[in-house]
């Protein structure tokens, strides 16, 4: 019993060892992708290890207090936390981390986890622009959750599961079980979803630099700022890792979910970019128009077979 | 017989009654509601009820016609004394 | 007696005619007493046989067939009582009369006639 | 046996002496006056107690010599006694009260006092109608003489009134006693009844209708009683209280004689009469200031609910004992009360009850004035609750639905007008303007209060026999008041004592789901107790209403039948409005919060009423409910109730200025626990449904499913644009009570295993926030939150108590909340309703807008500098947070300790389908293992806090405007703290749903409705005594165009 | 104007409901079984001829009781609106001729014996304690209106008015003691029929019942008196 825990420990530390580095040098990658979307030439693809390390050698001398100093941690935690209970490749021991603890909803509730520590730490900083983006990035995040979660309830309804390796498992065996051809309206309501989720173009008013200077990430520095960035690319594996397993067949090995993930990420940048930037209250009435309709008809069709 | 005497006397009864109304002054008309109280005591005797004429004639239209034109005397009095309108 | 009480309900419907119609405290206590005397003439010529004597047993009725030569002596005792009580009310109206007038504002600006009863509708509601 | 005609020869032989006795001086009228009272007060005393004894059942008088048909006979039996016995009692306080009065004015005052006395007791006692006329006639006379009591132009003028409607009401009633003598040759009433077979055709008929209208017109039917609301409004209190009370009664109990002499078929019509004025005269008196009038409306309309029930349940051929036992209870409730609330109209001496203040400078007039005002709402324990309960029930079961509407809406009205002057009264001010209290005065109104509450208790325990425990509540308010002058921390001790006794004798008592209801509201009560010890001074009358209420809460759940749920129910109704008085500025909140939870009583009562009667076993409601097959009116009836009192979309207007205005400990129990025990009442529907499996209940389910989750949106999105702390936490309230029912109403095992969770979870979160921000508002002095801000560094524990509050809410794992909200989705999905899993996500999304408004605006931020010295929240604040978050750490961890024995609870009434492996609980969609993921949480967690407390070194703590933008140091906090008006954005997307404010308008549409309606109908009562004649002849011929036209 | 038309539509409305009334009934032709045993036992057992007193004093005493308490409380209550001038009033308006004073003087003993006799004979003849009382009331009422200044003796009004109130409560309690009966007039012997010394109590309460109707009616009519007007204000 004991020696199992300390196994499954120790996978779940190699599976986040591993899903860290790629989630950093995605997040690199697309950078590099970004920019040349853009025309510039752009950083180095392993840039974000190198700011981690750079921060993490850096010391704080000051503090704000103490939630200041949890609201890192929280995030971090969080990122974990949403990673370690979705099993991310299936049928893989190493790679299922804790996904016996909990179902879909757990993933969902837990993202939170982490958004609420990291607004509550932004908070204490004082400083009056992280209140404003925290309040507009809870405004955005009630909205694209409708969509979202119309389209997890949809598959819910469609596999009669919660369960995410059961989901999964219901999509093997070809192409054409997976959920984005058997259920195309809520993966197309999910797929709008996470360009919310991930604040990526259009909706990325909450961390626009040119909306707010100075954002929570803004407000901390040093190792605080390196646990954010490792973070960064945790959390944005676990919510890809989880799209796939949701729409797109999941994964059997390691490698075909890299590949997935990437291009998955990848679609969702370039759709993203090329739309004109929200407003708030835009987004917010986006979201709850098209996505949302197009999830409940999603559920409706699922419910009626 | 004694049917049209009632006739008789009810006409003036009635034609008091409304008379009562119609005047302008209240004296005559507490004078004309005495009448038909008197009247009414005639026809309690016409109606073999004597006791009843005797209390209606001397109550109805005695001591309440008296105690009517003393109490508008005296109210008559009141406005008069404190200048008010004549009625 | 129909007659008499078709009379006696003449009386009653000029009575209450007088205190709907009439504006005059005065006037209006002498329909009532109008309204009074109509319900007496009904009440006893509700109690009157034809040919019947007065409810007093003189010495040429014999006792023992009274009660088929009298007319109904209840009414004359109902009424009896009836009456002074309508004397009573009357009174007591006009002495409220009297203390209404007392108690009236004469002040010049007062347009309000003491002995009308459209002057008394300061409560309401 | 005294022959009671010795009363009347007391009353007139004194009275015909008075006049040459006064020239003895008039101590000795004055003592001989009071002798004749106190004598003819005893004489009925003594015959009630002879006929408990046993040793007579009342008796028969003839005068004169002569049996009944020929003489007049009287009747002395119990019904005569009793309204007599009333009647003197009356007259004897009357007198005391008007010893003033009589010290100085003339003898006459005393002759004609007695005398009205006496024509009161004859006027019940006689069984002759023209002597039934000569006691009217003395009655008016009489009355009409004492009006002049006071020779104001107003008393002048009501009287005139008085006396040309009581003209007119003379002579229809001889005409029509000269018929009905004509038609069965007989005066008496006995006789006549045996002969009422003569009455026919139209002039029998007539000849009837004009007695009988007589009779009603002195009873003031609306709209033909301009006249009596004059006499009520202007002349004296001590006269008005004979003239609306002792006479109206003996009037009403005239027609009760002459009933039976009416043919059957016409009981109905006068029922209408009766609920058209007990309707009417509550609506516009609705719109009334003056205290006097107010109380005439009040008696008009309580004299016409008395005819109601007395007239309906005649036509019901109800039994006498239950007509005796309704039309009674209401009787001596309305008998009491008005004749005290006119009494102290007189003593306090303000023609708008918005100036009755100053009641507060004097407690015990204040005290007196709850209870006739509470008594005359027909709340218990007053006799007036036992009577519309049983009257209620009766006409259900003879399904006069328009009977129980109009009722009940008017009763509504009336508790409307009477508590806002209630309200008026507890308005705290700093007046200090004294009453003037001559110890007479206070004398009869202290007696009828003592008066009313023996009566109400005796009545409550031995004739409802109701147990100790039920009564329990009560007891406990007196025991707390007796400790009223001990200062708050040992009121507090004793309260948790008794509490605590409490508790142990309940859990004794209770198993299964009683259990569970029993320990969330009693002990989550006696938790929040230590709570209310942080306040200073002696805080007098909130423990013993809070001590009542706890106890009537926990009743409520050991309750064994519907009306003794209802008892309960209605007593913590009461000490919850109590308690929610003693706030500041409370007078409107407190005012909707009555009417709110007297509606929600209301639907719960007519549920019940339409509910078969359960089987007499020995067992709580829950167990016995829908043992029998309960009907779907029933049950929505009872529905709304609950929902009115859990505050759903659409109900839910009351509760924010409610809680807002409360008192802060206050508000944390009405949210933590009052709310809860119409949660309990939905688990009671709950249990009625299950058992009724052929019941076709899916739409009803919907509907409240709906309701529930749309209420939780809707309040979320509302939570979300409040600036008052409080406010932001009832609105959020009534969303988590949204999620409760919807989670119920999916009726799965696991539905109401969340059910239960989110019970317990909001008990316990709710309990910690508002305590935590009890003692921020108490700190800072104001509930606004753009005027709080950083206060972590001042008050942190209060801070993790309500973080852990939000985390819980939220549903963010690893804390208990996330199990509830799981649990409700597994449900949800199970029955099939995704489309409401997905709007309850939507809701859980924008409830994350408030909860971190709440945290951030409050804590977090910059401080203000009026807050520099602030110190932490009271320690008795902190201590029952801590006990909760205990609590909640237990159950987070082991969600199974607390999961198992529930679903045991709920596998009686729907099996479970779920599966245990270790802590691991299996749905039948999903999976969830609380205590691995709060163990990977805290790994988690942990590990890099403790990596960064490692990596850190010294540090510097920032001063507060470390900060800079735009190169500019800030330098004040209301610039930098960003709390004002937070979700603008988000209200410009989404405010379009709660902005029109569809609720509030709707309500305020209503009660602006209601009150104009009411103002435009007391147009009628134009003043003028004219109008007032021909309305009452119009009426004459209208009653009878509907009576007497077929 | 709808007031005006309201008003008269009343009454027609009023007329059409109480017709039954006079077209439903049948004349008498014959006494009731009440009226008969009234008729009859008015001249068995209480020996009184005039069978509308033996009514109103005896059968229904309690409703003359009451018509008495009646008549005292309106005595009362109009003492009690309008109180007397204590002093002396200035001169009336109008003077009475010598010969109306003289003559109002002669007649004033008069009046008062026949109302005497009227009350003491309401057992055998028309009228009785009612109609005797008005008829002294009326020679006071001759005795004010001839002697505009005459000033009455209240305390000898109120003291007949009492005392006779409170001896006929007596009287009927006398019956409720002796006979088990309130108002039962046979405790006294009933005598021969017709003559003056008969019928039990009844002519000493219809006695009674004149005294206090006359001291009664004449204290009405004194407290309205035009000149006696109190001014309380």
């Amino acid at each position: 019993m004991t020696t199992q825990i300390f196994i499954k420990i120790g996978y779940a530390c190699i599976s986040i060892a591993v899903m860290v580095a790629y989630g950093l040098l995605t997040g690199g990658v697309m950078a590099r992708i970004r920019a040349r979307v853009y025309g510039r030439y752009g950083a180095p693809v392993w840039q974000p290890f190198l700011d981690i390390f750079k921060n993490l050698n850096k010391r704080t001398a000051i503090s704000h207090g103490m939630m200041f100093y949890l609201g890192p941690i929280f995030r971090f935690a969080g990122g974990l936390g949403t990673y370690l209970f979705i099993p991310a490749v299936f049928g893989s021991v190493l790679f299922a981390n804790f996904s016996g603890a909990g179902d879909i909803f757990l993933v969902m509730y837990f993202i939170f986890f982490g958004q609420l520590g990291m607004a509550l730490g932004a908070g204490e900083g004082g400083h009056p622009y992280s209140g404003i983006a925290i309040a507009r990035g809870l405004a955005q995040m009630s909205a694209f959750e409708v969509p979202f979660a119309l389209a997890v309830i949809s598959i819910v309804v469609q596999y009669d599961t919660f369960s995410i390796t059961e989901i999964v498992a219901a999509q093997q065996g070809g192409i054409l079980h997976w959920t984005m051809f058997t259920n195309p309206l809520a993966t197309i309501a999910a797929f709008i979803a996470l360009l919310g989720m991930n604040m990526q173009s259009p909706f990325d008013i909450v961390i626009a630099p040119q909306e707010i200077p100075i954002g929570p990430p803004t407000e901390f520095p040093s190792q605080f700022l390196s646990m954010l960035q490792t973070n960064r690319g945790l959390f944005l594996v676990a919510k890809l890792i989880l799209f796939m397993n949701l729409f797109y067949g999941g994964a059997t090995s390691v490698w075909i979910l890299f590949l997935k993930t990437f291009i998955i990420y990848l679609a969702n940048l370039f759709i993203g970019v090329s739309f004109p930037r929200y407003r708030i209250e835009q987004a917010i009435k986006f979201f709850l128009k098209y996505p949302t309709i197009i999830g409940i008809i999603a559920i409706i069709l699922m419910a009626m077979k | 017989m004694i049917n049209i005497a009632i006739i008789i006397l009810g006409i003036v009864m009635i034609f008091s009654a409304i008379y009562a109304f119609r005047t302008k002054k209240i004296i005559n008309s507490i004078i004309a509601s005495g009448a038909i109280s008197l009247i009414v005591s005639v026809i309690f005797i016409i109606l073999s009820a004597p006791d009843v004429a005797m209390t209606e004639a001397s109550i109805g239209s005695g001591l309440t016609t008296i105690v009517f034109l003393f109490a508008l005397g005296k109210a008559r009095s009141k406005i008069d004394s404190k200048g008010g309108k004549d009625d | 007696m129909i007659l008499t009480t078709v009379l006696g309900f003449i009386l009653i419907i000029l009575g209450i005619w007088g205190m709907l119609t009439q504006k005059n405290l005065f006037k209006m206590v002498i329909g009532f007493s109008i309204l009074d005397s109509g319900i007496h003439l009904v009440i006893v010529s509700l109690g009157y046989i034809k040919d019947k004597t007065a409810p007093i047993i003189d010495s040429d009725i014999l006792a023992n067939n009274a009660s088929s030569q009298v007319v109904d002596p209840i009414p004359s005792a109902l009424v009896l009582t009836a009456i002074v009580i309508g004397l009573a009310v009357t009174a007591l109206m006009l002495t409220y009369i009297i203390q209404l007038v007392n108690t009236h504002n004469f002040d010049s600006k007062n347009m309000k006639d003491p002995l009308s009863i459209t002057s008394y509708e300061e409560l309401k509601w | 046996m005294v022959n009671p005609l010795y009363m009347f020869i007391l009353f007139l032989a004194f009275g015909f002496l008075f006049a040459i006795l006064d020239k003895m001086g008039r101590k000795v009228t004055l003592t001989l006056f009071y002798g004749v009272l106190l004598a003819n007060f005893i004489i009925p005393l003594y015959w009630i107690w002879g006929i408990f004894s046993g040793t007579t059942s009342g008796t028969e008088i003839s005068t004169a010599g002569f049996m009944a048909p020929i003489s007049i006979n009287l009747r002395f039996g119990f019904e005569e006694i009793i309204i007599v016995l009333l009647v003197n009692f009356l007259g004897l306080l009357s007198a005391i009260y008007l010893s003033d009065k009589f010290k100085k004015s003339s003898i006459n005052g005393m002759i004609l006092f007695m005398v009205l006395l006496m024509s009161i007791d004859g006027l019940v006692m006689t069984r002759d109608i023209f002597n039934i006329f000569v006691f009217l006639e003395i009655l008016s006379i009489a009355t009409y003489s004492l009006i002049a009591i006071e020779k104001n132009r107003d008393s002048l003028s009501a009287g005139f009134k008085y006396m040309l409607a009581g003209g007119i009401a003379s002579a229809f009633i001889l005409i029509g006693i000269i018929f009905l003598y004509r038609f069965t040759g007989t005066l008496n009433l006995d006789d006549m009844i045996g002969k009422s077979h003569l009455l026919v055709g139209k002039a029998g008929f007539l000849s009837l209708y004009l007695f009988l209208f007589a009779i009603l017109l002195e009873l003031k039917p609306f709209p033909a009683n301009g006249w009596a609301l004059d006499v009520y409004q202007a002349v004296n209190e001590g006269l008005v209280a004979i003239i609306a009370v002792a006479s109206s009664a003996a009037i009403f109990f005239v027609l009760y004689k002459f009933l039976p002499l009416v043919p059957s078929e016409y009981y109905g019509y006068l029922g209408g009469v009766g609920l058209v004025t007990f309707f009417f005269s509550n609506l516009i008196g609705l719109k009334q200031k003056n205290p006097n009038r107010l109380l005439g409306y009040s008696s008009i309309a309580q004299m016409g609910l008395l005819l109601a029930t007395l007239s309906i349940l005649k036509s019901f051929g109800s039994n006498d004992l239950i007509i005796f036992q309704i039309v009674g209870g209401l009787f001596i409730n309305h008998f009491l009360a008005k004749a005290a609330l006119f009494w102290l109209v007189g003593i306090v001496k303000k023609n708008d009850i918005s100036a009755w203040t100053n009641l507060r400078t004097n407690p015990s007039l204040l005290i007196f004035l709850g209870v006739f005002i509470l008594a005359l709402s027909g709340l218990p324990p007053f006799p007036g609750f036992w009577a519309k309960w049983d009257f209620v029930m009766i006409l259900a079961s003879k399904g006069s639905y328009f009977s129980i509407i109009g009722i009940l809406l008017a009763s509504l009205f009336e508790i409307t007008y009477l508590f806002r002057w209630l309200g008026f009264a507890m308005k705290k001010t700093d007046s200090t303007e004294k009453i003037d209290l001559p110890i007479s005065k206070e004398f009869p109104i202290a007696i009828s209060a003592i008066a009313l509450l023996v009566f109400s208790v005796v009545t409550t325990y031995f004739f409802k026999e109701f147990s100790f425990i039920q009564i329990l509540p009560l007891v406990g308010l007196v025991l707390m008041y007796l400790f009223g002058y001990l200062p708050v921390k040992v009121k507090g001790f004793v309260a948790i004592v008794i509490i605590s006794t409490y508790a142990i004798k309940l859990y004794s008592l209770v198993s299964g789901l009683e259990l569970f209801f029993a320990a969330i509201l009693v002990v989550g009560s006696l938790v929040q107790i230590i709570a209310t010890m942080y306040r200073s001074g002696k805080r007098e009358g909130f423990y013993p209403f809070l001590v009542m209420m706890i106890i009537a809460i926990g009743n409520l759940v050991i309750a064994k039948t519907y009306l003794s749920f209802f008892f309960q129910w209605e007593l913590m109704t009461i000490a919850s409005y109590f308690l929610i008085m003693k706030g500041k500025e409370v007078t409107s909140a407190g005012l909707k919060y009555i009417i709110f939870s007297m509606g929600a009583a209301y639907f719960i009562m007519t549920g019940f009423a339409f509910a078969p009667v359960i089987p007499a076993i020995n067992l709580s409601l829950i167990n016995t409910i829908g043992m029998k097959h309960i009907g779907i009116l029933s049950l929505s009836l009872l529905s709304i109730g609950f929902l009115i009192k859990i505050g759903s979309l659409g109900f839910h207007v009351w509760v924010p200025d409610t809680y807002n205005k409360a008192d802060d400990d206050t508000t944390s129990y009405l949210s933590s626990i009052v709310s809860k025990a119409g949660i309990f009442g939905f688990f009671l529907l709950a249990v009625a449904i299950v058992k009724n499996a052929s019941l076709d209940t899916e739409l009803l389910l919907t509907i409240i499913g709906w309701i529930g989750v749309m209420t939780a949106i809707i309040a979320s999105i509302m939570a979300a644009f409040q600036e008052n702390v409080k406010k932001l936490i009832a609105y959020s309230s009534i969303g988590q009570l949204g999620y409760i029912i919807l989670a119920l109403s999916a009726f799965n095992h696991i539905g109401w295993l969340a059910a239960l969770n989110l019970t317990l979870n909001h008990m316990l979160f709710k309990l910690m926030i508002f305590l935590a921000i009890a003692g921020v508002i108490m700190r800072t002095k104001t509930t606004n939150m753009y005027e709080m801000g950083g206060l972590i560094k001042k008050m942190p524990w209060s801070y993790i108590s309500v973080l852990m509050g939000i985390i819980g809410l939220s549903g963010v794992p690893p804390l208990a909340g996330f199990g509830t909200k799981w649990m409700l989705y597994n449900a949800l999905i199970e029955r099939g309703w995704y489309l409401q899993a997905g709007a309850a996500l939507f809701a859980s999304g924008i409830a994350f807008l408030y909860l971190f408004r709440l945290i951030y605006t409050v804590f977090l931020g910059q401080a203000k500098p009026e807050h520099k010295d602030i110190k932490a929240a009271p320690l008795w604040l902190l201590i029952p947070q801590y006990i909760a978050i205990a609590v909640v750490m237990l159950i987070s961890m082991k969600p199974i300790l607390l999961l198992k024995p529930l679903s045991e609870m709920i596998s009686v009434y729907i099996p479970t389908n779920l599966g245990w492996v270790g802590d691991k609980l299996i749905t039948v969609n999903g999976y969830w293992n609380g205590s691995q993921v709060m163990n990977v949480t805290m790994i988690i967690f942990g590990i890099p806090f403790l990596w960064m407390l490692f990596i850190t070194r010294k540090v510097q703590k920032v001063k507060q405007f470390n900060i800079v933008f735009a190169a500019e140091r800030p330098d004040r906090p209301e610039t930098t703290h960003f709390a004002h008006n937070m979700y603008a954005h988000y209200n410009k997307a989404m405010g379009f749903l709660v902005t029109p404010k569809l609720a509030i308008k709707f309500w305020d549409r209503v009660s602006e409705w209601i009150s104009s309606s009411g103002a435009t109908l007391r147009n009628f009562y134009s003043g003028n005594g004219q109008t007032y004649l021909l309305q009452i002849i119009l009426y004459f011929i209208i009653l009878y165009s509907i009576m007497g036209g077929k | 104007m709808i007031r005006t038309v309201l008003i008269y539509a009343t009454l027609i409305l009023m007329v059409i409901i109480f017709f039954p009334l006079l077209s439903e009934i049948k004349p008498l032709s014959q006494l009731n079984p009440l009226a008969k045993r009234y008729v009859e036992d008015s001249t068995k057992n209480l020996n009184s001829p005039n069978i509308v007193t033996s009514i109103v004093v005896t059968y229904r005493g309690l409703d003359t009781l009451g018509e008495v308490t009646v008549l005292f409380l309106a005595t009362t209550g109009i003492g009690f609106l309008i109180k007397r001038r204590k002093k002396n009033g200035e001169k009336g308006a109008f003077q009475a001729s010598e010969i109306l004073q003289t003559g109002s003087l002669f007649l004033f003993p008069i009046i008062i014996l026949f109302g005497t006799y009227i009350f003491l004979h309401g057992h055998l003849t028309p009228g009785g304690g009612f109609q005797g009382g008005v008829l002294i009331a009326s020679a006071s009422v001759l005795l004010i209106m001839a002697n505009v200044n005459i000033k009455l003796n209240h305390t000898v009004l109120h003291f007949i008015e009492s005392l006779s109130g409170f001896l006929y409560v007596i009287i009927g309690t006398i019956g409720l003691f002796l006979l088990g009966s309130f108002l039962d007039p046979k405790f006294l012997p009933l005598g021969k029929f017709g003559s003056l010394f008969s019928a039990g109590a009844i002519p000493i309460i219809y006695s009674l019942i004149g005294l206090k109707v006359g001291a009664e009616l004449t204290n009405i009519v004194d407290s309205l008196r035009a000149e006696g007007m109190e001014d309380e204000k």
